[in-house]
C-alpha cells in the first residue's frame, strides 16, 4: 500500500505543477457534479469562475473577501511552518473585532484621524492576546495549542454574544443584539465610489511584502523554519522553541485581530453576533493551499474568495445548492495535498522495471 | 437536590453518547499514530447516511449506514495521509470541510422528513435500583451500545494482541515494520474504525437523539471529540469521563438557567469550553502520564522503503 | 565448540545473485553466500557495503530486486519478517527495534505467534534467558533498560522462536568488552546446538575470535570469502577496503596548557521517565588535548552533551568556559564564547534534512555578523562559506543547494565538522564522530580532530567505540549511570579496565 | 412578456422546518399563484455578515425587481444596496429601517404565541410552562410574553420558565434545553428556535409542545397540541402584485391573524375539543379586532405596570420589548 519513495532533492517541476494539477482535478470533479445535477458544466464554470469577475464590482468584492483571508493566512502560515497549529484564528479575529469596536464605541461622537489607527492597533492587541493565551498554556503547561485555540474560539464567540446583548447593546437599536453603527471616523473609507472595497485593503497590500521579506530573509523566520523542520536542530542551534511558539501565536493572532477590526470597521460597520463568515477557518485552507508561502497565499486567497463568490453566483443564477462551495474547497484541498506530496516523493519504481533490469544483468 | 440530579445525569449520558462514539474511534485512530482532525466532517456524513439508512431500515440500519458513511468518509483521508504521506492536520481539516459540504449536498434530499425515533430500553430489575436505575438503565439501546463499544475498545487495547499491535504501531512504526507488521495497513484499519465510530456518533444524532436531518447538525461535537482524546491522555476510561463531564457541563448550564441562576447565559454556555482548557492544563502538566500514553509517532507520516 | 559441518551437506541458507537497488545506489550487487548448519558466518564490510540490506532481505523486511534464496535446500520467497520467522530465521537489528513504552514481555509477544498469553510467555522468557545466561525481568518497561539489556530482549525474542538461523547485525558496537565475551559464549552455545549464525561486523578481531567463515563485501559486492581464523587483521582489512587500514598520526602538543572547559559538580535531575540523571560531574578539558568519554549511550551521554552544548540549561556555576560561568547560557550564547558542537544525530539535529547545505551552514554560523545584520540573513554569504567548507573538507555532494538529506552519512558528517571548525572554536565537542562513517572518512575525521586539538583547541569526544577513543584521546574517562569516572591518560589504562567501568563497576580507574 | 423576477434571501437552509422553511412555503405560494408571470430565485444559508450585501446586490444586478430579505441581520446591507438600486423594491423582514424603495414587513408571531399559550394554559396540569429561547431579541421576548399572557388568561397561576440556547439552530441543544425544562416540571413547551427538536422531545417524554412557524406534527403527532403557522405568502403575493402593477409604495407591514398571515392550526389528537374551540374563539376575536394580547392591566414580572387597564400596547413599544411580563420567571438576559 506504500506507493512512494523519497526524492533525494525536492522536485522543482512538481512545485509548480502540483497546484495546477490540483486545480485541474478539482475542475474535473466539479464538472462531474455539475453534470450529475443536470447543469451543463461549461455553463456552470462560467457562472462560477467568470461571471463574478465580469464587473468592477465583482473585482472589488473579490478583493474585499480575499484581503482578510490573505492577511490571516500569512500569520497562520508562519505558525504552521513551525508546526504550531493555531486553528483558532476565528476566535482571534472576533477578539480583534471586539477590541476595535470597543475603541469605536468609546470614541463615538468624537471626530479624529486617530480613531481608525487606534482601532487597528486595538484589533491587533485583541487578537494577539487571544493568541498569547494558548502560547502561555503551551509554554507554561504544555497544553496543546490545537485544542486550546479551538476552545478559545467558542469562548470568544460567547463573549462577543454577551457584549452585544448586554453592555454594548445599541440603546437605539430596538434591543437587537448589536452595537451602535460606527461613526465615519471609525470606518475605513471606500476607495471607489459605489464599490465596497475600502482602504483597509492597504493593510493587506503592505503586509504581504513584509511577510515575504520576513519569511525569506529574516533570522526569526529562519529560526521558525528550522524549528518546524527539525525541532532538535533548532535546540542545537540555540533557537528558543518557546519564543517560536509565542511569536507564531501572537503574530497570527494579531493578524487575525486586524482582519477582525477591518471587518467591523469596513463592510459591517458595527459589532454584531455574526461578524465573520468563517474567515478564521477558511484562512487555514488558504495557508495550506498557498503552501505556506507568502505569494502562494495571495493566489490561494484570491482563488478561495472566487470560490465563495462563484458559489453565491451559482445559487443566484443556477439555483445550485450552497453546499457546493464547501464541497469544492474540501476537494481542492484534498487534491492539492495529494499533488504536493510529489514535490518531495515520487512513485516507487514498479517491479516490472526491475524485472527488465534483472534480464539485462543476466545477459 | 437528588431529584434534580437524576434527570441531569440521565440526559448527560444520552447527550454525551455521540462524543463517546466519536471519541473512542478517534482514540483508536490516534493510538495507531494517526491524528484525524476530520471527525466533524465524518460525523456529518455519518449523520446524513444514518438518516437515509434509518428511513429505509429503521434505527439499527441507520446506525450501520452511519458507520459505513463515516468509514467511506475517512477513506480519502487515509489514502492521502497514509499512502501519500500528506500532512495529517491539513488533511483532517480538508475532510471536515468536505464533510460539511457533502453532507449538506446529499442532505438536501432528506430535509423535512421525520423519523419515528427510539424508545428508551428499561433494563428490568436494574432500572429499579434507586438513583442509579433511572440514570443508567433507562436509556436507549444505543447508549448501552456505546458502553459496549467502550468495554471492547478498553479490553482490546489493554488485553489483546490486536491492542498491543496497535499501540506498538503508534509508538514506533519503524520497529513495527522491521519485525514484520504491515504498519500502513494497520493504520488504514484504525483510521477506518475511527471513521466508522464517528459515523455512528453522527447517525445517533440524526436517528436517535434528534431524529431528523438538518445541515451542520453536529454543531461542533466532532471537534470536542478530538479534544477529548487529548484530554483523556489516550485512555478509554478517561475519555468516557471527559465526554460525560463535557456533556454534563452543557446540561448543567441549561438547568442552571432554568433554575434562575443569575449569570448571563452566554457566559454559562462558555463554561464547558473553559473547563476543558483547565482540565487539559492540569493533565498536560503530568509529563510522565503523557509520555506513557501519547503515541510517540502521532501525526508523523510513515514512509517505508 | 561444534565441529563445522562439512561443505557438501545441505546448506541452511543459500543466497544466489541477490541484487537490490536504492535510488542512486546499488546496495547489493549480485551477492551470493552460503551458510551451513551450526556455522557462525561473518559478513564483513565497511559502512555502506550493503551488509544490513542483505540481512533485511533474508529477514523479509526488504525485498530483493533480483536473485533467489534457498532455505534448507528449497527455494523460498520471504514475503515479510513473519514468514522469515516461520521458516526459523531470527534477527537482532543493528538499530534495536523495540517499543519503549511497552514491557519486555509485550515486546517479545509482538514477535511471537500462537496464543496470546502474557503470563505463560513471561515464565518462558525467564527460563530461556536463564538457560543462556541473559538475565531479564519480563515485566520491566523497555525504556528503563540499559542498552545491553535491550539487546538481550532482542536476542531472547529470537531464541523463543527456536530459530535455525540467527542474524546479528553489529551486535557489539554498543557493548562493553565483558558483555561482548558473554554474548560470544551464548552464540557459541547456540552454534553447538546446530543454530546457524550470521554475524555482521566490521570489527576484525571479534570476527577472528568467533567466526568459522567470513564473506567480505565492498560497495555492495562480495569481494572475498575466507576462514577468518587463518587471516591476520591486516589481510582482512585489505579484503574489506582494498588497501591498508589508515592510522592516525599523533604529535605531542607543545603550546600553552590552560583549562578551557571545566565542569564543577554538574548535576541534572531528569524528570523524563526515559532519561538519565547526571550526578556531580567534574571534568577539565585543556587546550591542545583530546579528552575521550567512553560509555554506552543511555548512561547520561545525551544529557551531558545537552548540558555542555546549552541545549539544556543548568546551574550557571557548574559549567565554565575559559573561566566564565555559562551553565545558564543557551546554545547560541555559548557559541559566542567559542564552543562548537557536533552532535551524534546528523540528520535532524546537526542538520535540517530538507534544507540546503547553504541554509544548514547558517544553522550555527548565524552568529557571524557578516551573515546576520538587523535581523536579516545574508544567504548569498552563507552559500559562499558553505562552498568553501565543501571544498576544504572534501564533502562529496551536488553543491551548496543539495538538501542535507541527499548526502551520505560520512559526507554530511564532514560537512558538519567542517562547519563547526570554520567557526574557529576554542572548544570542540564531538559526539560519535565516526558513527556509521566509512573507514576512509573516519580516518580523515579523526585526523582532523587531532590536528584541531594540536592547534590549541580543547577537544572533547564522546564515543561508544573504545578503539577510536584509544586512537585519538590523550585522556579518557567513562560515563556510566550518570556518573563520570576520573579521567586517566590512555597510557595508564586499557580497554579491559575501561570496559569494567563502562559496565558500571565503580572501581578506581588508575 | 418577460417574467417579473423576485429574489429571496434566507438565513438558514430551506429544510430547517422552521423559519426559513415557512418563508420558502411563501415563495412557493408565489410560484403557484403567478405561474410563468413571476420567476423566483432564492439564496439559502446567507450569513448575516458582510457577505449578505454582496448577495443582495447580485440579485439586484441580475434583474430582480423585488428582493425579500428574511432576517433581521440583513438590515444594514438592505439599506445600503437599496440606495444604489432606486428602481428595485427591497423588502426587509423584521427590521426597522425604511426608505423610498425599502419596505419592511413582519408577521405578528406573538399572536400565534398567544393562541398557543391559551391552549397551553388549558392543557398544563402543573401550571408550569417552558420555553426554549433562541437569542433574546425583542421579538422572542415578545413571543414568550404573549405565550404567558395567553396561558394565564386561562390559568392565572401558570408560570413560564425560559432556557436560552444562544442560537437559532442546534437541534441537540434544543433537545437538551427541552429536557431540562421537562425535568424541572414543565409539561407544556414552546420554542422560538428553528428546528422541530422540541416537538420530538416532548413526544418522547409524553409532554405537550407546539409547532412553531409551521406544522410540525410529523415530528410528534401526539405531542403537538397545535401549531402557530405563518403564511408569508399573503405578504409576498400582495407585494409582488403591487410591483407588477407599478403601484408599490414604501410599506411597514405587520400582518397578523387578521390578514391571514398567522394562524393556529395543526391541532393534534391530544387536543381536546374545548381547548381547540377556545383557541379558535380567541383567534376569531383577534381577527375581529376585539382582542389584543397585550391589553392592560399588564405588569412586568417585577410588578411594574407596563400597560394600564383598558389600554393596549402600542406597536412601537411592542417592537422593542425587553422585559418579561408577570408569570415569566427570571429576567431577560443582558
Ligand atoms: N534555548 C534557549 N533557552 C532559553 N532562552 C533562550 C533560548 N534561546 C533564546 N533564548 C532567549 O532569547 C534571548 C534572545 O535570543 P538570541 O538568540 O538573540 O540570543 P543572544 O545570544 O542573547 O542574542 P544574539 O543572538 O543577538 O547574539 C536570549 O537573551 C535568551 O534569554
Ligand atoms: N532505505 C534505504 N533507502 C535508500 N538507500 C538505502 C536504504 N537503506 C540502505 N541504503 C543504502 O544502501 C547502501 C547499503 O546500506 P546498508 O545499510 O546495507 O550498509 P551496511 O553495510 O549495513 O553499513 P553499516 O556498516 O553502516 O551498517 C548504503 O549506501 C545506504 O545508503
Ligand atoms: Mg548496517
Ligand atoms: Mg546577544
Amino acid at each position: 500500500m506504500q506507493l512512494l519513495e523519497t526524492r533525494p532533492n525536492p522536485s522543482r517541476v512538481m512545485r509548480w505543477a502540483a497546484p495546477a494539477l490540483a486545480i485541474l482535478l478539482t475542475l474535473l470533479a466539479a464538472a462531474l457534479i455539475f453534470a450529475m445535477l443536470g447543469k451543463p458544466p461549461l455553463n456552470a464554470f462560467h457562472v462560477f469562475f467568470i461571471e463574478p469577475l465580469e464587473t468592477a464590482n465583482g473585482w472589488s468584492e473579490l478583493a474585499l473577501k480575499a484581503a482578510p483571508l490573505i492577511l490571516i493566512a500569512q500569520g497562520l502560515a508562519l505558525g504552521f511552518r513551525a508546526r504550531v497549529y493555531n486553528i483558532g484564528a476565528e476566535g482571534q479575529l472576533l477578539m480583534g473585532a471586539v477590541f476595535a469596536s470597543g475603541v469605536a464605541i468609546w470614541t463615538d461622537g468624537i471626530e479624529s484621524a486617530w480613531i481608525l489607527p487606534a482601532m487597528v492597533i486595538a484589533g491587533a492587541v485583541g487578537g494577539g492576546l487571544w493568541g498569547a493565551l494558548p502560547a502561555l498554556l503551551r509554554t507554561r503547561f504544555r497544553a496543546q495549542e490545537t485544542l486550546t485555540t479551538l476552545m478559545l474560539t467558542y469562548v470568544a464567540t460567547y463573549f462577543l454574544s454577551w457584549l452585544v446583548s448586554g453592555p454594548w447593546r445599541d440603546p437605539g437599536g430596538s434591543n437587537f443584539p448589536q452595537s451602535i453603527l460606527f461613526s465615519d471616523s471609525a470606518m475605513f473609507a471606500p476607495i471607489f465610489e459605489g464599490l465596497r472595497i475600502n482602504s483597509s485593503i492597504w493593510i493587506t497590500v503592505v503586509a504581504v511584502p513584509l511577510f515575504w521579506l520576513f519569511v525569506s530573509r529574516s533570522f526569526a523566520a529562519y529560526q521558525i523554519a528550522v524549528g518546524g523542520e527539525a525541532a532538535a536542530a533548532a535546540r542545537y542551534a540555540g533557537f528558543s522553541a518557546e519564543r517560536t511558539v509565542w511569536l507564531s501565536l501572537v503574530v497570527s493572532g494579531a493578524a487575525a485581530g486586524i482582519a477582525g477590526a477591518a471587518e467591523a470597521a469596513g463592510p459591517v460597520g458595527q459589532l454584531t453576533l455574526s461578524l465573520s463568515p468563517g474567515y478564521g477557518y477558511a484562512a487555514i485552507i488558504v495557508a495550506w493551499v498557498g503552501r505556506l508561502h507568502p505569494v502562494g497565499i495571495v493566489l490561494a486567497g484570491l482563488l478561495m474568495a472566487l470560490i465563495y463568490l462563484g458559489g453565491e453566483s451559482a445559487q443566484v443564477s443556477m439555483q445550485l445548492p450552497a453546499a457546493i462551495s464547501w464541497l469544492f474547497q474540501g476537494m481542492l484541498l484534498f487534491f492539492l495535498l495529494g499533488a504536493d506530496t510529489f514535490v518531495d516523493y515520487r512513485l516507487k519504481r514498479r517491479r516490472v522495471e526491475t524485472a527488465a533490469a534483472r534480464g539485462a544483468n543476466g545477459a | 437536590m437528588i431529584e434534580h440530579l437524576i434527570p441531569i445525569l440521565a440526559v448527560t449520558l444520552a447527550a454525551a453518547t455521540p462524543l463517546v462514539f466519536a471519541g473512542l474511534g478517534e482514540l483508536v485512530t490516534e493510538k495507531s499514530g494517526v491524528i484525524n482532525l476530520g471527525v466533524e466532517g465524518m460525523m456529518l456524513i455519518g449523520a446524513v447516511a444514518g438518516f437515509a439508512g434509518a428511513l429505509q431500515w429503521g434505527v439499527f440500519g441507520g446506525l450501520i449506514c452511519g458507520a459505513l458513511g463515516g468509514m467511506l468518509a475517512s477513506l480519502p483521508f487515509a489514502f492521502l495521509t497514509l499512502s501519500l504521506g500528506t500532512n495529517q492536520s491539513a488533511t483532517g481539516l480538508a475532510l471536515t470541510i468536505f464533510g460539511i459540504g457533502l453532507s449538506a449536498f446529499i442532505g438536501q434530499f432528506f430535509v423535512s422528513q421525520g423519523l419515528p425515533g427510539l424508545q428508551p430500553l428499561r433494563i428490568p430489575l436494574l432500572a429499579s435500583i434507586p438513583f442509579l436505575g433511572p440514570i443508567l438503565f433507562t436509556q436507549t439501546f444505543v447508549v448501552y451500545l456505546s458502553w459496549l463499544a467502550f468495554a471492547i475498545v478498553a479490553w482490546v487495547l489493554a488485553r489483546t494482541r490486536w491492542g498491543l499491535i496497535l499501540r506498538a504501531v503508534g509508538e514506533s512504526p519503524d520497529a513495527a515494520h522491521a519485525i514484520g507488521y504491515p504498519v500502513i495497513r494497520i493504520r488504514y484499519l484504525a483510521t477506518l474504525f475511527g471513521g466508522a465510530m464517528s459515523g455512528i456518533g453522527g447517525a445517533y444524532l440524526s436517528t436517535v437523539y434528534t431524529p431528523l436531518w438538518v445541515q451542520n447538525m453536529t454543531a461542533g461535537r466532532g471537534w470536542i471529540a478530538v479534544a477529548l482524546v487529548v484530554f483523556a491522555t489516550w485512555k478509554p476510561g478517561r475519555l468516557m469521563f471527559g465526554a460525560y463531564l463535557f456533556g454534563g457541563m452543557t446540561i448543567l448550564q441549561l438547568h442552571a438557567q432554568g433554575l434562575g441562576i443569575a449569570l448571563p447565559s452566554q457566559l454559562l454556555a462558555a463554561v464547558p469550553y473553559v473547563a476543558t482548557i483547565l482540565v487539559l492544563v492540569l493533565i498536560s502538566r503530568d509529563r510522565k502520564l503523557l509520555q506513557q500514553n501519547l503515541p510517540a509517532s502521532l501525526g508523523k507520516p510513515f514512509i517505508s522503503n | 565448540m561444534s565441529v563445522r559441518s562439512s561443505r557438501n551437506s545441505t546448506p541452511r541458507l543459500e543466497l544466489c545473485h541477490i541484487t537490490k537497488r536504492y535510488p542512486g545506489v546499488v546496495a547489493n550487487d549480485d551477492v551470493s553466500l552460503v551458510v551451513q548448519p551450526g556455522e557462525i558466518h561473518a559478513v564483513l564490510g565497511e559502512n555502506g557495503a550493503g551488509k544490513s540490506t542483505l540481512m533485511k532481505i533474508i529477514y523479509g523486511a526488504v525485498h530483493a530486486d533480483a536473485g533467489q534464496i534457498m532455505w534448507n535446500g528449497r527455494e523460498v520467497s520471504i514475503a515479510n519478517p513473519a514468514a522469515a520467522r516461520h521458516l526459523g530465521i531470527g534477527m537482532v537489528f543493528q538499530h534495536f527495534q523495540l517499543f519503549e513504552t511497552l514491557t519486555v514481555v509485550e515486546n517479545i509477544a509482538l514477535a511471537l505467534e500462537g496464543e496470546f498469553d502474557l503470563k505463560t510467555l513471561a515464565s518462558r522468557v525467564t527460563s530461556v534467558s536463564e538457560k543462556y545466561g541473559l538475565t531479564l525481568d519480563p515485566q520491566r518497561m523497555v525504556h528503563s533498560l540499559s542498552v545491553g539489556e535491550r539487546q538481550r530482549v532482542e536476542i531472547v525474542r529470537c531464541l523463543l522462536q527456536n530459530p535455525q538461523l540467527l542474524i546479528l547485525d553489529e551486535p557489539t558496537s554498543v557493548l562493553t568488552p565483558q558483555a561482548v565475551r558473554r554474548l560470544f559464549e551464548t552464540l557459541r552455545q547456540l552454534a553447538s546446538e546446530g543454530v546457524s549464525i550470521l554475524y555482521i561486523s566490521h570489527k576484525l578481531n571479534e570476527i577472528q575470535d568467533l567466526c568459522h567463515h567470513a564473506t567480505v563485501m565492498q560497495g555492495g559486492r562480495v569481494t572475498g570469502e575466507t576462514d577468518p581464523r587463518n587471516e591476520t587483521s591486516a589481510s582482512l582489512a585489505r579484503m574489506m577496503i582494498g588497501r591498508e587500514l589508515p592510522v592516525c598520526s599523533v604529535e605531542p602538543y607543545t603550546g600553552e596548557v590552560r583549562p578551557v572547559l571545566e565542569l564543577k559538580g554538574l548535576n541534572y535531575r531528569n524528570d523524563d521517565p526515559f532519561g538519565t540523571s547526571l550526578e556531580a560531574i567534574n571534568l577539565t578539558v585543556n587546550r591542545g588535548e583530546v579528552l575521550g568519554i567512553a560509555g554506552i549511550s543511555g548512561n547520561g551521554q545525551a544529557e551531558l552533551l545537552a548540558a555542555l552544548s546549552g541545549e539544556l540549561l543548568v546551574d550557571s556555576a557548574s559549567v565554565l568556559i575559559e573561566g566564565a560561568q555559562v551553565g545558564h547560557l543557551h546554545a547560541g550564547q555559548r557559541r559566542d564564547l567559542g564552543l562548537a558542537f557536533v552532535p551524534e544525530e546528523r540528520l535532524g539535529r546537526g542538520a535540517v534534512p530538507a534544507m540546503s547545505l547553504a541554509e544548514n551552514f547558517m544553522l550555527t554560523a548565524h552568529r557571524d555578523p557578516q551573515l546576520r545584520r538587523h535581523g536579516l540573513l545574508s544567504f548569498a554569504r552563507a552559500r559562499e562559506l558553505a562552498a568553501r567548507c565543501i571544498e576544504r573538507f572534501d564533502v562529496r555532494c551536488n553543491g551548496v543547494k543539495a538538501a542535507a538529506r541527499s548526502l551520505s552519512g560520512g559526507n554530511l558528517q564532514k560537512f558538519i565538522v567542517g562547519r563547526e571548525i570554520m567557526q574557529a572554536p576554542r572548544l570542540m565537542i564531538v559526539a560519535q564522530p565516526t558513527w556509521g562513517v566509512d573507514v576512509g572518512a573516519a580516518a580523515f575525521l579523526r585526523q582532523t580532530l587531532l590536528d584541531l586539538s594540536r592547534s590549541g583547541v580543547a577537544v572533547l569526544v564522546i564515543s561508544e567505540e573504545l578503539e577510536e577513543l584509544f586512537e585519538i584521546s590523550d585522556r579518557i574517562a567513562v560515563l556510566a549511570g550518570g556518573k563520570l569516572s576520573q579521567p586517566v591518560p590512555i597510557e595508564e589504562t586499557d580497554a579491559e579496565r575501561i570496559g569494567l567501568l563502562m559496565s558500571g563497576v565503580q572501581a578506581q580507574a588508575a | 412578456a418577460e417574467p417579473l423576477k423576485a429574489g429571496f434571501l434566507y438565513i438558514g437552509p430551506t429544510g430547517d422546518h422552521g423559519w426559513t422553511y415557512s418563508h420558502d412555503v411563501g415563495r412557493k405560494a408565489v410560484e403557484a399563484k403567478f405561474g410563468n408571470a413571476v420567476q423566483t430565485t432564492f439564496v439559502e444559508n446567507v450569513p448575516e455578515t458582510a457577505d449578505a450585501e454582496r448577495v443582495i446586490r447580485d440579485l439586484a444586478t441580475k434583474g430582480h425587481k423585488i428582493i425579500f430579505a428574511t432576517s433581521f441581520g440583513y438590515m444594514n446591507a438592505m439599506d445600503k444596496v437599496s440606495r444604489q438600486f432606486p428602481k428595485t423594491v427591497f423588502m426587509h423582514a423584521t427590521g426597522y429601517k425604511t426608505s423610498k424603495n425599502l419596505g419592511i414587513y413582519d408577521v405578528r408571531t406573538y399572536e400565534g404565541a398567544y393562541m398557543l399559550g391559551v391552549v397551553a394554559g388549558k392543557m398544563s396540569k402543573t401550571g408550569k410552562l417552558g420555553v426554549v429561547g433562541s437569542i433574546a431579541i425583542p421579538e422572542v421576548v415578545r413571543n414568550i410574553n404573549a405565550f404567558t399572557i395567553g396561558a394565564r388568561s386561562v390559568n392565572p397561576k401558570a408560570t413560564t420558565r425560559v432556557i436560552w440556547v444562544n442560537g437559532w439552530f442546534d437541534p441537540g441543544k434544543e433537545r437538551e434545553a427541552a429536557l431540562a425544562l421537562i425535568s424541572q416540571g414543565a409539561d407544556v413547551l414552546m420554542q422560538n428556535t428553528d428546528s422541530p427538536a422540541v416537538v420530538q422531545t416532548a413526544q418522547e417524554k409524553g409532554v405537550y409542545a407546539f409547532g412553531w412557524d409551521s406544522d410540525m406534527s410529523k415530528f410528534g403527532a401526539k405531542a403537538q397540541l397545535a401549531a402557530s403557522v405563518l403564511n408569508w405568502g399573503v405578504i409576498y403575493n400582495e407585494q409582488i402584485e403591487k410591483v407588477q402593477k407599478g403601484s408599490w409604495k414604501t410599506t411597514d407591514i405587520w400582518y397578523g391573524v387578521k390578514e391571514g398571515a398567522v394562524n393556529i392550526d395543526g391541532f393534534g389528537p391530544s387536543t381536546p375539543a374545548d381547548a381547540k374551540k377556545l383557541a379558535e374563539e380567541r383567534r376569531d376575536a383577534i381577527k375581529a379586532g376585539t382582542l389584543h394580547p397585550f391589553t392592560g392591566p399588564l405588569k412586568d414580572n417585577t410588578g411594574k405596570e407596563l400597560v394600564p387597564a383598558g389600554k393596549t400596547m402600542a406597536d412601537a413599544d411592542l417592537r422593542k420589548m425587553t422585559v418579561y411580563v408577570e408569570g415569566v420567571e427570571g429576567s431577560v438576559p443582558k
